[in-house]
């Protein structure tokens, strides 16, 4: 019964997603699209879970869904007058034709690789569970992610400062240094003010909470750092903090605090524990831990400033 | 005591489902954009906190029945204020007739 | 399994600096900001060549590949870094090449004592670090996902270089490069997804020694390749490049024409000879080959009809890399026991590098040029041979590289390719060589011709250009030709590390 | 009890379903934006009953950050499209 | 057909679709949609790689788990720089397109995009 139910449950969610990404795809009006791509972030998030993947669904919510549509929501409504220009430039139909079958050949290679998977699936969970008592975790995603592939996650806090660094360098030169973003200003909309007031104390506690118990269930830094930066730019946005300049000295410090502290454990490592990014024995959880809290605040920094974008304006507020 | 408290949920959390399938149906039926949003606050206020309800007996310790309560919360002062924005801007979409 | 790894070998904690000491640059530049940048990446340049060349020493002089486990997890669970003969060479190249780069492109970043900070500056400075770490990263990962990541920071250090001068068309050239680059990424994680799901491993040893030629197998591997290939700009997919390259800093550039796209094509033979070695579908292998064959001659046929020097520079590219796909049939279709001694694996080497010294030479004197006369439209360049006789050699010297010209690394290259296509029977390759050296030479010596004109009213130089500028594009130039002088024994070095691959080779 | 509780997150999943005909009809796009909105509710309570069902905590996290995050995306959507 | 194989059809479906959108769609931010949706569907079907190795009491393989959300993040940024290149192109342009950018490069061929 229980399991009818879920395979029931699955086959709705599948259409669901389905519907909604080809009309995401489809429709005329981009800003329509981009709020297809919220709803179809929201149930991928709801995929995620049905696929027993938690730390994957509370990302996907955050990131794939959450800051992610509003980076497309708001560049839709920014390029609105472009809309009727690119219409025109459209491919003809028989090369319309043409590329959907080719990527529905596409789909399909793909489609029968995944059936032809071999039975049983081969897999490391025995191996990555086997040796979760030496990292002191509780949670095996958060163990890949900071002990056994911890490379991985250092390169990625890279890729996200050299993507910040990539979206600055696309400030006119005559505001170098200045201040991301229009400038907003306050007590525009009463309801958005209290908004933004009022949801930042809870966003705040949820991230610590995320944080906090993604050593040993679903959650992490990841995942608390975009629900940060989700409160600073809804702050931003209500006009009731102005988005600092690029050039402040603390704001860098904060965004290259995170992978310094993890390179400066890196080596700690390689000096005491025979390995770079090795812990030493019974160190393991206190020094992740201490990791992952100085990537939060730079993580959160760093998603904020990329949605706020490039250097725009010298005058603050 | 059990009994009463697995009889409070099948009730609130059946009465939040139905409030949920109204929000939907005005959702789809109601002719233009406030109606709708006033669709749409019933199911998001009625509905999803009367399933909260159901599943407080259920929530097992303080901390689970907490983060229901901080749901609810979160869900509600959001949805009040979403719902005059989004009233604005339909306002501003579709200019009374 | 686990016990087929040794662990780490001597030195090599070098691997791991290698990868991380560029990007400590990076962060320590953005949080310094201001002058310090462009001091952080000339002191590190030195520091990085050190690095690279001991590491080739090491591998030279062991015979063996240099192994780091990181953070003490042995794969199948961790990742390890390693470095063979092939790693080695990149890196020593990467590394003199960012360093010439560095050193070129003083002149146009610096910062006086005491300015505030500029953008463009302090941008060049990181990203051209960044793209060091990620060339480094490539070349010393043995982690499917590792890769990835490092493809990854490649992309976003290479696309704002692209549009770091921020002119229009530079912010389109870099918006379809990021575009391609994204999807040739995203079809690369694809068959990493499906050849996870397949043997649960991501190692590229591990995975060589469980692979099995099945169709889950096929599927991600052309996705992967079909994804790198977008990314190297292999005809058809080579649309962004010639933008892209054309619009960047002269520095800029000669590393991404020099160096970038070659970190995908790495990729390439790292999944065909590494992971699946000698496995390669015969008509998979002719495939690659012919697209090589179209890129040679479509590239220079465009290239001969441009009329600005840095696209002309560009176009040649795609043809040059043309050349390096030819490595697949040869290699493939010839004798199989031949084949890791076989002139078109070394050949496709010797491409790979002459070309990289020969292509940065190229782009620093067309910049050189370019800056000297304000803009690079060749028609109206007459005269500047005469004005700027070392940038205009350079750049000739460079061509004839290209050509494959004796005595230069262009011509041991092509040489080599020419006569293993002949000695595997696959004369059509040979046809194509030719034809392309002849198209190189017309497009060569056409600008040659026009940058020699004599005028009669002298060209006006906009600014002066400094002789150590010129002397480092000739050096780079020179470099390329004397690539055909050294003799072909250091070419073992492309052997070491490769024996567990020999083994299925010659099963 | 677990099973009351499934039936109820498929039943409300399934309302949503119905609901998501608004999204792609509009016609403007508040109301595609609030038949997301809607999506986003459901979504939470699917997760609450699910959690409850199966007695696991983690879906009720999700549900917390999807209740702040479905907020912030209405404002995005607001504050973008007024500008 | 059980739930993993399930969303394995459809992760295909949606690399399908999202190739579909990037390569049609002449406006760029559609192209940059149409790319996360594929990259969803990249995910996904590292989900379901993930799912079908559950064991030693877990749901997932945890690693394909960690390296989905690697890839989120990384999609992320790639979202934010790629929408942050097209809005300045916009401001300097007035246009949103990737065609004719050529037009000031004095290129003739190969602009046949």
């Amino acid at each position: 019964m229980t399991a009818a139910l879920a395979l029931l449950f699955d086959f709705g969610l599948a259409a669901l997603v389905l519907i909604v990404a080809t009309w995401t795809l489809m429709t005329r009006e981009t800003a329509a699209a981009a709020v297809g791509f919220v709803a179809y972030g929201l149930l991928l998030t709801l995929v995620w879970v049905r696929l027993a993947a938690p730390d994957v669904a509370l990302t996907e919510a955050a990131i794939g869904s959450g800051v992610t549509g509003t980076l497309l929501l708001g560049a839709a409504a920014r390029l609105r007058s472009t809309e009727a220009a690119a219409e025109a430039e459209q491919p003809g139909r028989a090369m319309r034709f043409v590329v959907a079958l080719l990527c529905a050949s596409v789909s399909a290679g793909i489609a029968g690789a995944i059936l032809m998977l071999p039975d049983p699936a081969p897999t490391l969970a025995p191996q990555a569970m086997a040796a979760l008592p030496s990292t002191g975790l509780g949670n095996a995603v958060t163990a890949v992610l900071l002990s056994y592939r911890a490379i991985d996650t250092l390169l990625e806090t890279v890729v996200l400062v050299l993507a910040l660094l990539g979206v600055w360098s696309l400030a006119p030169d005559r505001v170098w240094g200045g201040h991301p973003g229009p400038l907003i200003s306050s007590n525009q909309e009463r309801v958005l003010t209290f908004l933004a007031q009022l949801l930042p104390p809870f966003g705040i506690l949820v991230a610590i909470h995320l944080f906090w118990i993604g050593a040993d269930a679903p959650g992490g830094k990841f995942q608390a750092a975009t629900i940060l930066a989700a409160m600073w730019i809804l702050a931003q946005r209500a006009g009731l903090v102005d988005a600092p300049p690029v050039s402040r000295r603390w704001l860098r410090l904060v965004v290259v605090a995170g992978p310094a502290v993890f390179l400066a454990v890196g080596f700690f490592g390689s000096a005491t524990a025979g390995a770079f990014l090795a812990y030493p024995e019974g160190y393991a959880k206190p020094l992740i831990i201490a990791i992952e809290a100085a990537l939060l605040p730079s993580l959160a920094a760093a998603l904020a400033l990329l949605v706020a974008g490039p250097p725009a304006r010298t005058e603050s507020r | 005591m059990t009994l009463a408290l697995d009889i409070l949920t099948v009730v609130a959390v059946s009465a939040g489902a139905f409030f949920f399938l109204a929000g939907t149906v005005g959702l789809l039926r109601f002719p233009d954009s406030l109606s709708r949003l006033h669709a749409l606050t019933k199911a998001d206020n009625l509905g999803l906190g009367l399933i909260v309800l159901g599943l407080l007996p259920r929530a097992g310790g303080v901390l689970g029945a907490l983060k229901l309560i901080a749901v609810w919360a979160i869900a509600q002062f959001a949805s009040a204020a979403v719902t005059q924005l989004l009233a604005r801007a339909a306002r501003t979409a579709e200019p009374p007739a | 399994m686990i016990s087929s790894f040794e662990g780490t070998t001597a030195s090599g904690f070098l691997l791991v600096l290698a990868i991380v000491a560029p990007f400590i640059g990076v962060l320590m530049s953005l949080a310094l900001g201001g002058r310090a940048a462009e001091r952080i990446a000339l002191l590190l340049m030195p520091v990085g060549l050190g690095i690279a060349l001991t590491i080739a020493s090491g591998v030279w002089r062991s015979s063996a590949a240099l192994l780091y486990v990181l953070g003490g997890w042995k794969p199948p669970l961790g990742v390890v870094l390693r470095a063979d003969g092939l790693s080695a060479v990149m890196l020593v190249t990467t590394a003199i090449l960012i360093g010439a780069a560095g050193l070129f492109a003083r002149a146009e970043f610096q910062v006086p004592r005491g300015a505030p900070e500029r953008r463009a500056p302090l941008m060049f400075w990181t990203l051209l670090l960044a793209v060091w770490g990620a060339l480094n990263l490539v070349f010393l990962s043995s982690d499917l996902f590792n890769f990835y990541v490092a493809l990854e920071l490649l992309t976003f250090a290479a696309v704002p270089l692209v549009c770091l001068s921020g002119r229009a068309e530079t912010l389109a050239a870099g918006l379809r490069y990021m575009l391609f680059a994204l999807l040739g990424s995203v079809f690369y994680l694809l068959g990493v997804a499906l050849l996870y799901g397949a043997y649960g491993v991501l190692d590229v040893g591990l995975l060589s020694s469980r692979i099995q030629p099945e169709p889950v197998v096929w599927v991600a591997l052309s996705l992967m390749t079909a994804g790198l290939l977008a990314k190297t700009a292999l005809f058809p997919l080579h649309l962004w490049l010639p933008p892209a390259h054309a619009g960047a800093p002269a520095a800029a550039s000669a590393v991404l024409s020099a160096l970038v796209v070659k970190g995908s094509f790495f990729l390439i033979v790292r999944l065909w000879f590494d992971v699946m070695p000698g496995r390669m579908p015969e008509a998979a292998a002719q495939l690659l080959g012919a697209l090589g064959a179209a890129a040679i001659l479509f590239g220079s046929v465009v290239a001969l009809r441009q009329t600005r020097l840095k696209l002309l520079i560009a176009y040649s590219t795609v043809a040059q890399i043309g050349y390096l796909f030819f490595v697949f049939p040869l290699v493939i279709g010839s004798d199989v026991a031949h084949a890791w001694n076989g002139a078109a694996w070394t050949g496709g080497w010797m491409q790979l590098l002459s070309h990289a010294f020969a292509k940065a030479a190229m782009f620093l004197a067309a910049g050189l040029i370019a800056e000297a006369a304000g803009h690079d439209r060749t028609a109206e360049l007459g005269g500047i041979g005469r004005a700027l006789p070392i940038s205009v050699i350079a750049f000739g010297l460079g061509g004839l590289s290209l050509m494959g010209v004796p005595p230069s690394g262009g011509f041991v290259a092509k040489w080599l390719l020419l006569t293993a296509a002949i000695e595997a029977g696959q004369w059509w390759w040979a046809i194509v060589m030719l034809a392309g050296g002849l198209l190189a030479g017309s497009y060569v010596f056409r600008v040659l011709g026009q940058l020699w004109r004599d005028v009669d009213e002298p060209l006006v130089l906009r600014t002066k250009v400094s002789p150590r500028r010129e002397a480092i594009a000739l050096a780079l130039a020179l470099c390329a030709v004397l690539l055909g002088f050294v003799s072909l024994e250091p070419a073992a070095l492309l052997q070491i590390g490769r024996t567990h691959a020999l083994e299925f080779v010659l099963r | 009890m677990a099973e009351f509780l499934l039936c109820a997150a498929v039943f409300i999943v399934a309302t949503v379903a119905v609901g998501l005909l608004r999204l792609l009809r509009g016609p403007a796009n508040t109301d595609r934006m609030m038949a997301a909105q809607l999506l986003g509710t459901s979504g939470i309570a699917a997760l609450l009953l699910l959690a409850a069902a199966t007695g696991e905590s983690a879906p009720v996290d999700i549900a917390v950050a999807l209740a702040l995050l479905a907020a912030f995306s209405s404002v995005a959507f607001v504050t973008s499209a007024s500008r | 057909m059980n739930g993993a194989a399930l969303f394995g059809v459809i992760a295909a479906a949606l690399v399908g679709l999202g190739l579909y959108g990037l390569i049609v769609h002449p406006q760029p931010l559609r192209k940059i949609l149409s790319f996360n949706v594929l990259g969803s569907g990249v995910f996904l079907i590292f989900g379901v790689v993930a799912r079908r190795g559950a064991g030693a009491g877990m749901g997932g393989d945890p690693v394909p788990q960690a390296l989905v959300i690697t890839g989120i993040v990384v999609a992320f940024s790639a979202t934010a720089l790629a929408v942050a290149l097209l809005l300045r192109l916009f401001e300097e342009t007035g246009r949103a397109s990737l065609r004719s950018d050529l037009s000031g490069a004095g290129e003739k061929a190969g602009g046949n995009s």
